[in-house]
């Protein structure tokens, strides 16, 4: 197994404590998020990424200001560690008008276009071409940036992977191709889903690199990500990176998760939690318990705060059903289409001053 | 099992739910087949997405429950091909938004077998999935594709209301020797009722039920829809004393409208309604057909409810606005019946 | 170029072909517009494999005419995700059929963009596919989805049916901000008509035409199926002295139910016609709109004809019999008039 | 490049006069095939396989009588070689009653389900599930037989080849992946479409076997196709064989075929005409020019006696346009179907006597 060693002396103790501040934020955020799901403040899926921190924090860590994210439906932690404001994220998940898809999107579908975020999208590997496209888009702006693309194991089996992967490395797109390896997909384990376990080798069917780090060690996915991003910036060279990690909770909130996996297995990936491991190295490089516990706190209260916005935000107004859906002027083109409408259609409206 | 007991079995029924008749109609036809097969994401070690399958791998085994790779394509045209060959595979698919990536196989493939080699091979494939909206699953996860389905020659559809069916016409797929699609629905899987459970019943492919008898309405629909309908009926028994008849499609292709048109040519009004888009949808075709065949019967235009035109919004308020809820339905059939 | 010579531009007409026509439409787009650029299988060195793109790599090279592998799922949301980023990308899909793959990035991602994100960005992206059947291309290869699309919020779906239109409609696809399927046709691609050559014109999206006048019926379609019925109502003017105005629909999604309606109120009688099925197809549509708007106006039910309901076999007499001929169409006029 | 090395012992002066027969006769089949098209006998798409004989020959003469043959739609070669009879092919092309698929498939549909022959397929790759399900339902019988799927250069860029390889390798399944690399996919060479243009190589994503041989060397082909359908039936090892071959004509008799290649490069490529290797093959071996060019005649004149049989062929009967669409008893489930149907549908009928 290629596994790059950990560079350690890479992570600052500022920048690892900075790191840390995220990937506390991100399980505290989903801890209460799956309070409030149990409470019927959010509904549909939610699916948390509670012990994958280290890679999701580490591999945005990576991203500079102006490259790209696109993600699948577990991006809580993607969208807080690339800087959308924990109210904006939670008044999503509680489908308010503050929301960072104005309560339209939900768990599955934050963005954050200022910041680069181009979705959580919710069709395993549909937002593989996409993101592709993006690459494809920076290219023929002459613009010299890169895409971080993240998807989970499962998605790995779908025949979008293979054609995005042969597009990209064919015309040399910058997109680097995040799997996000937390060893199931759904119930179902990699090893009965993937002929080739080791999914960092499918990259090599389409002559392009791939490599499989721990996600769990912060420092290594910090490394790893920053290498490939920048060889997808400056040589446009497009790659896979698998992190294996591991998820604590079921596959979403409504899956208590323990049909394919033991209580057992769980409690041993929890010893081994990347918070913790990022905890014990600040310890050791110096700083005090108290400062730590302050961090958390500071996290709790942010968490808090954001579920104050949350509530506080108004319900989307049922008349802007429609809104977003299309273009500024669309109204027009549709206005002959009323006569013989199936009812209630008449009052449809989507021009409306929502989002860009 | 003795003649006597078998006899017994064969009249008696049992209160069970709609996943529970799917589940008992999968079985008896895995106990009774060989050659039939489930194959699906998720249908085996973590007993189906939504329990539909639940303990059937410990009875029938990993051979003939199936779990698969996330490769909706590649497993739906396995279908295909194994039928072909004369296996009776039933396909899951999570939800029908996830049989877009696997279209071209149902489409191009499963529907043109019978046709396109003249007859010379059959390909009896039955794909189970569930339609519908209504727990904040969003834009992506909340569609019902059914009249895409219906309108493509080669397949047929069927589409359970209730326990009863889900059992009978999951049971007449599985025999049936063409493919077809058997659109399930989320709501309903809990919807509890009386099921036969005579292992030789089936409800007959294109024969359309009236669910509820009136006078003054026929309201048309299929799947959730019925159930919908039948509860605004009663609601406007109540409130205007309106007798309103509910006819339960129960197949959309073969589409039984002999049965809506009959129950139309009575009530001389229809509202056809669907969980989906109205626009180009089913109920398209509903209000098609009934123009057509009860021209001189109608008292008034034939109405129509669906979801709003929309990709279905998160936010529960705007999710309940946009569906064909059972206000809109009353307001939609009292329109019709000119008492709006 | 000067004033006087653009004002004469803007004024002239030239006569060329269908296929012509979207090639102007293209090369203007794409020297007025840097963000345009083209994408699809042989649209490049091989010159399109319906030539619509033939010579337009030479003159804009292979950046912005840009030959992909056969990746349909791919290509195609890769121009979701460039119009996403503010491109124009007009993505040419072989034939609709081939659609049936990337159905998933079209459907579940091109349409949703706008509303799920509640409106925080847009997906500017086009669409060109040829539909249609007739030249015994067999059952996987001579279809017509085009009903699937019109049905599906967030899409806009045009389908022009004259060389005019053809350069005009896709030129307004192209500077839409929202994702739209153009809808080109095999047999129209040689159809000769005058084109404007003014580098603004377009045919704005949602308004329909009449292109015949009449008085007796309207017959309403969209597609080649607008051709089929203009040769119907010259053969019935003879043969009949009947009156047929003809109503070309150029876009699906937004219907221009308006211009039909206004003319069956004046004409009566409605007859659908499509190259597709009709049963749940676009014709369904137009009935269900036609028979409440015009419920009180109508002489006799609204009548459909499309492609025989089957998978079109390959040999000439049978797919000919198949097809929505004008000896069908005809017919089902005479039967809407009442002269059967 | 992995070429097998030929073994040119394993095939018998007896069987390789057979096989020149079978070359032979798919040249001249197809060679009278365009002359009908021409002549307007033949419509729809017609695609050639001139050029492409040794790997067609070779890979089908590897099939034992029960093994099982799925194809994309340039299937004349495949269908003739399995032992379809000219005539039954020849009336498909000429849309006759008595052509294999009774008119209904033409040129790109062709089967024989008695030898096997599971179609003629027209979508790029959609054939791969197909056929891996075949494979499958082997297995659920019990029999130890194989599937042979062909396919294009071009068809490895869909998302089917990768889903169906992945499946087939997971579940051990007994199918062979011919593909067939012609160099082109329509107007596309290989190094335009794969960023990894060594086909053969994408195997290994799946921890399949993979290999490339030259597909116009007929005792390189029989080899290599009888080694992994042995594996495939015996070990239920699925592979991928690349056979590198060359197409003469245009992609389809629409296409002239010049606008992406050169006169010189065809012209190059037929001096290397299979059919004349082996040609020059028997002659070595013993037999005398006029047996040689007896062979030639004889498939000339059982052509020709195709084109009569499929002349006198009767059209299909237009009342039975929907014949074989559905199952046997399917009308009286669509008899409450025609209230309010489109113009004529009432009249379509599809219990049919045709086909099985
Ligand atoms: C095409 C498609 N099929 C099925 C689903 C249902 N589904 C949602 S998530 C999921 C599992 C994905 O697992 P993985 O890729 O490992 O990502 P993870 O959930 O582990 O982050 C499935 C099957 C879907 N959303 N889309
Ligand atoms: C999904 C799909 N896309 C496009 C086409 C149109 N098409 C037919 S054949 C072909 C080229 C295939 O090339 P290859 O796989 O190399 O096979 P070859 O024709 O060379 O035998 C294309 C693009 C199709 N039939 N299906
Ligand atoms: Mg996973
Ligand atoms: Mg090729």
């Amino acid at each position: 197994m290629a596994v790059t060693q950990a560079a350690t002396e890479r992570v600052s103790p500022e920048l690892r404590r900075e790191l840390y501040e995220s990937m506390v934020l991100s399980r505290v955020f989903e801890t209460e998020a799956e309070r409030q799901y149990k409470a019927a403040r959010i509904g549909g899926y939610c699916h948390l990424s509670s012990g994958q921190e280290a890679t999701t924090v580490g591999a945005i860590h990576a991203l500079e200001a102006d490259d790209l994210l696109v993600t699948g439906y577990r991006c809580h932690g993607f969208a807080l560690a690339r800087g959308v404001p924990p109210e904006a994220a939670m008044a999503e998940l509680f489908g308010r008008a503050d929301g960072c898809a104005h309560g339209r999107g939900g768990s599955m579908h934050l963005l954050d276009v200022e910041r680069g975020f181009y979705g959580g999208w919710g069709i395993v590997a549909g937002q593989l071409p996409v993101a592709t496209g993006l690459a494809l888009a920076l290219v023929r702006q002459g613009r010299s940036q890169a895409v971080l693309c993240e998807l989970g194991d499962g998605a790995v089996n779908m025949g979008a992977w293979h054609e995005s992967l042969n597009l990209a490395a064919l015309w040399h797109l910058p997109v680097v191709f995040l799997v996000v390896n937390n060893e199931y997909g759904m119930g179902t384990s990699v090893a009965r889903a993937s002929a080739e376990p080791e999914l960092w080798r499918r990259a090599a069917a389409h002559r392009m690199h791939g490599e499989r780090i721990d996600g769990d060690d912060l420092d290594v996915v910090v490394e790893a990500a920053e290498r490939l991003l920048r060889a997808a910036r400056e040589e446009r060279r497009p790659a896979v990176l698998e992190a294996v990690t591991y998820r604590y909770r079921g596959h979403s909130v409504a899956d208590a998760g323990l049909t394919y996996r033991t209580k057992d297995e769980i409690a041993e990936r929890q010893a081994l939690d990347p918070i913790a491991r990022v905890r014990a190295q600040l310890l050791e490089s110096g700083l005090a318990d108290d400062e730590l516990d302050a961090i958390d706190d500071d996290a709790e209260q942010r968490v808090q705060a954001a579920v104050k916005y949350a509530l506080a935000s108004p319900e989307p107004n049922v008349g802007d059903l429609a809104a977003g859906m299309h273009a500024a002027g669309s109204m027009k083109q549709f206005a002959r289409m009323r006569p013989g409408s199936p009812f209630g259609e008449e009052e449809l409206t989507f021009d409306s001053g929502l989002g860009a | 099992m003795s003649a006597v007991a078998e006899a017994q079995l064969a009249s008696r029924t049992e209160v069970m739910t709609y996943r529970e008749a799917l589940r008992l109609a999968l079985s008896e036809e895995l106990a009774r087949d060989d050659r039939v097969f489930v194959m699906g994401e998720e249908v085996g070690q973590f007993d189906g997405s939504y329990k539909v399958t639940a303990g059937l791998m410990d009875a029938f085994g990993p051979d003939r429950i199936r779990d698969t790779p996330i490769s909706e394509e590649a497993f739906v045209g396995a279908g295909v091909g194994a039928a072909m060959l004369g296996e009776r595979p039933v396909v899951e698919i999570m939800t029908i938004n996830f049989l877009l990536v696997a279209m071209d196989q149902v489409i191009n493939h499963a529907a043109k077998v019978g046709a396109m080699f003249g007859g010379e091979v059959r390909c009896p494939l039955v794909i189970r999935t569930p339609n519908g909206a209504g727990n904040q699953l969003t834009a992506q996860h909340s569609q019902s594709f059914d009249g895409w389905f219906a309108g493509t020659p080669g397949l047929k559809v069927v589409a359970p209301a209730s326990p009863a069916d889900a059992k009978g016409l999951l049971t007449a797929a599985i025999r049936d020797d063409d493919p077809v699609l058997v659109i399930e629905n989320l709501p309903i899987y809990k919807q509890k009722g009386e099921v036969p459970l005579d292992p030789e019943f089936v409800t007959p492919i294109g024969r359309a039920r009236i669910a509820r008898h009136g006078t003054d309405l026929t309201i048309v629909g299929h799947s959730y829809a019925v159930v919908r309908a039948l509860e605004v009926a009663d609601r406007l028994a109540e409130s205007h004393g309106v007798s309103v008849e509910v006819v339960d499609l129960r197949s959309l292709r073969p589409l039984d409208v002999e049965t809506v048109v009959e129950s139309v040519a009575r009530t001389n009004r229809a509202l056809c309604v669907e969980e989906g888009w109205a626009s180009y949808g089913v109920t398209a075709e509903l209000a098609a057909r009934i123009q057509k065949a009860c021209f001189d019967e109608l008292d008034a235009p034939v109405e129509r409810v669906g979801m709003a035109e929309v990709p279905l919004p998160y936010a529960k308020g705007l999710e309940h606005a946009a569906m064909p809820n059972e206000d809109r339905i009353a307001a939609a059939a009292l329109a019709t019946l000119g008492l709006a």
